[in-house]
């Protein structure tokens, strides 16, 4: 930060200039750098995960390729593609807020939304599938094959990585709601349009994690 | 003077002298930097007393050469302690080869022993002197940890694996043990006494206790009963590999990857059979999970260790 | 922060390239190459995340100061999963996870 | 006393509003450091209490006063209190809220809100804490290590595990706060080198809290989902590795130490420089030793786990460094004490806790190094030589400056003089009783006593005699600050804007500060810790 970029009286009171910051320009670095903080602490909160995943298939690597191939490959290929779909809408609505076009902020968040609703529809199936199918991880896991105990492992993970993915989905989700409504309203400007950004971030985010949790998940070994 | 209490622990063990004495290094280099601090904080905070309120001392900058002194030196002593610890530590931790083995199973709140001729202790060890001794340990439940302060021993009883540590006692005596690492309601309770006797009362209290059965023997009987030998046997026809002079060798898997046969394998060979395959071989054994104890795997491994003959032992 | 407006084809290219790249790895998963099945999958995974990064999240416009933050949270992932892994990959006997 | 000067019925951020909605829905960064600062020491107090139910149980080798299950929760609920709810949030959430705008001349944090927020999560995670203690404690100690925690523990280890997985993310959001406050801030001139320390400390401690509370987080959700499901990501018996709790554990709750210590040094560097009147010794050494704690700190969390069948090698590259983690912190003292050198130095109450910390502190660190020794730490691993370390930099170096900062800051937060009598004897009695608790547990380690034991053999009974006896003189001297503090709020002198001679912008406004902080935004021209006079020359 350059020496003497803040001004030491205020500046042009704006609407949206929040009380403790000088201009725009400042509130906009802080709100973007404060989401790209958040998602460092995002990236540690599944790394654990990530972590105990690659200490468990170095341990039990027939296992895990073992239980990976109980997972159905083709919905779990939809959803990334469902999931890229609606990182590019959501890329589309934050374009459309920085131009100032009311209407494809909305259009576009409202995708969004729809795209993601889909995303966990899908998913929920699955773990209907899974249900059905006794391999959610708890008394009832049943699981053919040599691999058992360590196939619950595998599957602990997959709950544990997917679950907590989607939940980061849900909230992504309400969150693009409120968007749409403050939207309509007229909150957001090309001067303003901070929380638009934001979420984007926060939504690139969750679709980087399912870039990784796929072939993780899905993908061990299909041959 | 003597006092009424100690103020340190007795050296019963050959590492003790060795511990003790980097203890001592430490403690002289803390003393002296502690030292060196206090006297500075005082002698600067009499010396340079403010003796009236207008006083304002010159500013000094700071000074590269006395930063580098600073960051330097300690960097060499603490590269002296690790690589001094390190050294020690590695002696500490690979138990000699000829020592005594003596299984240990924690469980919440006591300590059981197996000597190699079957003899069981609970809570009291005997050792002899001038022996080194291996404990195999593992815990039927929660994580302990084995610890004789007066050894400088001490190490963490994991459930599901095991760990070993070893120590050759110099000292007659009676000792604590204790477990270091908290388990539960009456961890306070795990205390325990290891005995040191000299070699020859050893072998006599090792005859005092009646007949035992040592675990190789016990081990071959559960081999019979579980029906491990239809599958394990050294013909064409085994649906399992050969047992035979197994022990300590290095067996190739099915994935390609090699492991050490040593007691850690044998044991998850055991209980989870299809975690690892032996190349050629097909994932057909079941697990003997919850037929088994703690102890009944220990004697297993033992009589395993049995099938090593003596020229190949001494090959390794 | 960016104000930077980047054209619309430049996010319809970057969709095609992301949708591209699930398309080979599925299809590598069902080839065996052994050791190299995991090292792909993850390689496959790191192009399509840092495209994501690039550009729907603007990074390739963005201050140091935010390729600082992005760079720091990988780093400290790769301390949490490379020390650990210093652990396990270590061990005197595979089997020590006892199993 | 009475006597109502023009300056009381100006206004200012204690006066500007009553009512208690005033004070629980305020984003004044200041209001909110006092509802962290009563907060947490209601928690100090009852970590204390628990403290003292341990220290009397000890006097005798036999568990006579409490029973197993007591003696077991009561240290568990004293560990996760003070760590959880005191140690961590202590310098940061009080003195770091109340400072960090205003020493970079800023009218609030970046994030008003989010710090309110903040304020309240830590409150609704303590609150689940102490139902859980109400409803009968937990007894699995504050590392709740597995499978104990998960498998055989029958005590409120869900509740808890809730209680601190929430306050986790007050913490996460304070650290968040701090890092774009302290980037984005910054009134005009003033540069990262012209920052006070105080400021270089926050920062590097909020790294930690930002990058290092989420791993925690996800460990103690693990747990208590394999508790509440069955599942055995760390259950042995399934295949799962207690150890893998540890790692995760202890990727967090080792650098949690620094986010203890970084903050307490950060006050050590202003209680140093104004009451000798100097300029900080070697400042880009004492800036950068911080945040090379802050990276270090990341990579030794291994030492904790030596005898845990951890690998050799990994233990030997978590030993190795471990020591280079103890050269910053070495610097920092030697830096500290060259700056007393030909300075004016005055023994005020702060300057007190000064020297104390730095003494403690020396100690502290240097017996860590006997813990990253690999062949002795086989000998005092989980013993009294342990409990006797992390006391000494904990309450010996963390509570000391935390003390030292709340008289430093006093005046400014509340606008009068605390009596300056009772504040030295305070300290002196704190000094005294800390070191007569603290360091009889060293020779108590070694000579092999381990942690979290009630009942010890006898010949250790007169050394933890010694240790309970200074308890109760550290608790009295505890007591008295807190009451000559609450008493000075109505009658302690009142007092003035910069009541020390102070550098640093938070002096530059009244005591109490207005709302908005400054009258207008500062413009820095000069260096941190300008201690001279205006014709002497830097050099």
């Amino acid at each position: 930060m350059p020496i003497g970029r803040r001004r030491p009286t205020l500046a042009e009171h704006h609407a949206a200039l929040a009380h403790q910051f000088d201009d725009l320009d400042q509130q906009r670095e802080a709100s973007s750098l404060g989401m790209w903080v958040f998602l460092v602490t995002e990236i540690m909160f599944f790394g654990g995960l990530f972590t105990g995943y690659t200490v468990y298939r170095h341990a039990y690597p027939e296992a895990f390729a073992d239980a990976s191939r109980r997972l159905a490959v083709a919905l779990g290929a939809v959803n990334t593609a469902v999931l890229i779909c609606s990182s590019l809408t959501m890329a589309l609505a934050v374009r459309s807020a920085q131009v100032g076009k009311r209407r494809g902020v909305i259009a576009f968040l409202s995708l969004t939304m729809l795209l993601g609703s889909a995303f966990l529809v899908v998913k929920g199936v699955e773990y209907a599938h899974k249900f059905h199918d006794h391999l959610v991880p708890g008394a009832t896991f049943a699981f053919e094959g040599p691999h058992r105990p360590h196939a619950e492992l595998f599957f602990s993970f997959y709950f544990a990585m997917t679950g907590l993915h989607a939940l980061h989905m849900v909230i992504g989700i309400g969150i693009l709601a409120a968007l749409v409504v403050l939207s309509s309203r007229g909150r957001f400007s090309p001067d303003d349009y901070a929380a638009v950004e934001n979420t984007g971030l926060y939504w690139h985010f969750v679709d980087i994690v399912w870039i990784f949790l796929f072939p993780l998940l899905y993908l061990i070994s299909r041959t | 003077m003597r006092l009424g209490f100690p103020l340190f622990p007795e050296q019963a063990s050959t590492v003790a002298g060795q511990v003790d004495a980097l203890y001592f290094f430490l403690v002289a280099v803390s003393v002296f930097f502690s030292v060196l601090i206090f006297v500075l904080l005082i002698y600067f905070a009499v010396k340079y007393r403010r003796r009236s309120d207008a006083e304002w001392p010159r500013p000094i900058v700071g000074d590269l050469r006395l930063e580098l002194l600073w960051t330097l030196i300690p960097l060499g002593i603490t590269m002296v302690m690790f690589i001094w610890g390190a050294s020690l530590y590695v002696t500490m931790f690979r138990p000699p080869a000829e020592a005594l083995e003596i299984s240990v199973i924690g469980k919440q709140w006591m300590w059981k022993f197996q000597h190699p001729g079957g003899q069981r202790e609970i809570n009291a060890l005997h050792v002899p002197t001038g022996r080194p001794v291996k404990l195999t340990m593992t815990s039927e439940d929660v994580i302990h940890s084995f610890f004789v302060p007066a050894f400088r021993t001490k190490m963490d009883v994991l459930p599901g694996r095991y760990t070993t540590t070893w120590f050759e006692a110099t000292k007659i005596g009676q000792y604590h043990s204790f477990c270091a690492e908290y388990c539960g309601t009456q961890h306070a309770g795990m205390i325990g006494q290891v005995v040191v006797l000299p070699p020859a009362q050893y072998e006599k209290w090792l005859a005092g206790g009646g007949p035992a059965e040592s675990p190789t023997v016990t081990g071959a009987k559960l081999f019979q009963t579980l029906g491990c030998g239809a599958c394990h046997r050294a013909d064409t026809k085994a649906r399992g590999p050969s047992l035979d002079n197994l022990f300590g060798t290095r067996v190739r898997m099915r994935d390609g990857t090699t492991v050490i046969a040593d007691e850690g394998y044998l044991r998850e060979s055991i209980l989870s059979p299809n975690a690892r395959i032996v190349a050629g071989y097909q994932p057909v054994m079941p697990t003997f999970r919850g037929q088994i104890g703690e102890e009944g795997i220990f004697q297993i491994i033992a009589y395993i260790k049995s099938l090593v003959r003596e020229e190949r032992a001494k090959v390794r | 922060m960016s104000g930077y407006v980047l054209p619309q084809k430049t996010y319809y290219l970057v969709f095609a390239a992301l949708l591209l790249l699930t398309l080979v790895t599925v299809e590598v998963a069902f080839f065996d190459m052994g050791l190299l099945n995991f090292p792909m999958a993850l390689a496959i995974s790191t192009c399509k995340a840092t495209i994501v990064i690039l550009y729907f999240m603007h990074l390739r416009y963005s201050s140091r100061l935010t390729w600082l933050v992005a760079g720091a949270g990988v780093f400290w992932l790769f301390i949490l999963i490379a020390l650990t892994m210093s652990d396990y990959l270590t061990r005197a006997s595979l089997s020590v996870l006892g199993g | 006393m009475m006597a109502t000067s023009l300056s009381e019925r100006r206004e200012h951020y204690l006066n500007i509003s009553y009512g208690v909605k005033s004070w629980l829905l305020t984003t004044d960064h200041k209001r909110i450091a006092l509802l962290y600062l009563i907060s947490i020491t209601l928690f100090f107090f009852l970590g204390g209490a628990f403290a003292v139910l341990i220290r009397l149980e000890l006097l005798t080798p036999t568990g006579d006063l409490l029973q197993s299950e007591t003696y077991n929760k009561l240290f568990t609920m004293h560990g996760v209190t003070m760590v959880f709810f005191f140690l961590i949030p202590s310098i940061p959430a009080v003195l770091g809220n109340f400072l960090v705008p205003m020493m970079i001349g800023a009218r609030d944090l970046a994030f008003p809100r989010l710090n309110l927020a903040s304020w309240y999560i830590y409150t609704i995670g303590g609150l689940f804490t102490l139902v859980a203690a109400v409803a009968g404690g937990v007894d699995t100690g504050w590392t709740f290590y597995t499978p104990y925690s998960t498998s055989y523990a029958n005590t409120h280890v869900i509740l808890t595990a809730v209680g601190i997985f929430i306050t986790g993310f007050s913490s996460i959001l304070t650290g968040l706060n701090f890092i774009v406050t302290i980037h984005t801030m910054r009134a005009p001139g003033l540069t990262w080198f012209r920052l006070p320390l105080f400021i270089w400390a926050q920062y590097a401690a909020s790294l930690i809290m930002v990058l290092g509370t989420p791993v925690v987080a996800i460990a103690i959700v693990l747990v208590a989902l394999e508790r509440l499901l069955r599942i055995g990501i760390f259950d042995p018996a399934l295949g799962g590795d207690p150890v893998l709790f540890q790692h995760l554990f202890w990727f967090y709750s080792h650098p949690a130490v620094y986010i203890m210590i970084l903050p307490a040094m950060g006050v050590i560097n202003e209680l140093i420089t104004c009451f000798s009147r100097k300029r900080i010794f070697g400042y880009p050494f004492i800036a950068f030793s911080g945040l090379a704690i802050a990276l270090l700190g990341f990579l030794v969390w291994g030492h904790h786990m030596f005898l845990s069948s951890q690998s050799v090698y990994a233990s030997m590259v978590f030993s190795i460094l471990s020591f280079l983690v103890a050269i910053p912190s070495a610097v920092k003292v030697f830096n500290w004490t060259a700056t007393l050198y030909k300075g004016s130095i005055s023994y005020e109450t702060p300057m007190l806790y000064a020297f104390g910390f730095i003494g403690l502190f020396t100690v502290g660190g240097l017996t860590g190094l006997f813990l990253a020794t690999l062949a002795v730490d086989v000998h005092v691993h989980d013993t009294y030589f342990i409990v006797a370390h992390f006391h000494y930099i904990m309450v010996g170096g963390v509570i000391m400056a935390y003390l030292g900062g709340i008289h430093f800051w006093w005046p400014k937060m509340s606008g009068r003089m605390y009596p300056e009598g009772w504040g030295r004897l305070a300290a002196l009695v704190i000094f005294i009783g800390f070191n007569l608790t603290f360091f009889p547990q060293f020779l108590l380690g070694y000579l092999g006593m381990p942690r979290r034991y009630h009942i010890y053999p006898p010949e250790f009974q007169v050394l933890n005699v010694m240790s309970s006896a200074g308890a109760s003189i550290l608790g009295v001297g505890y007591l008295i600050p807190m009451v000559y503090l609450l008493w000075s709020l109505r009658y302690g002198a009142v007092a003035d804007p910069n009541p020390w001679e102070a550098k640093g912008l938070e002096w530059e406004t009244p005591s109490p500060p207005p709302t908005a902080n400054f009258e207008k935004t500062p413009v820095v021209t000069e260096e941190a810790y300008a201690y001279w006079p205006k014709e002497a020359d830097v050099g």
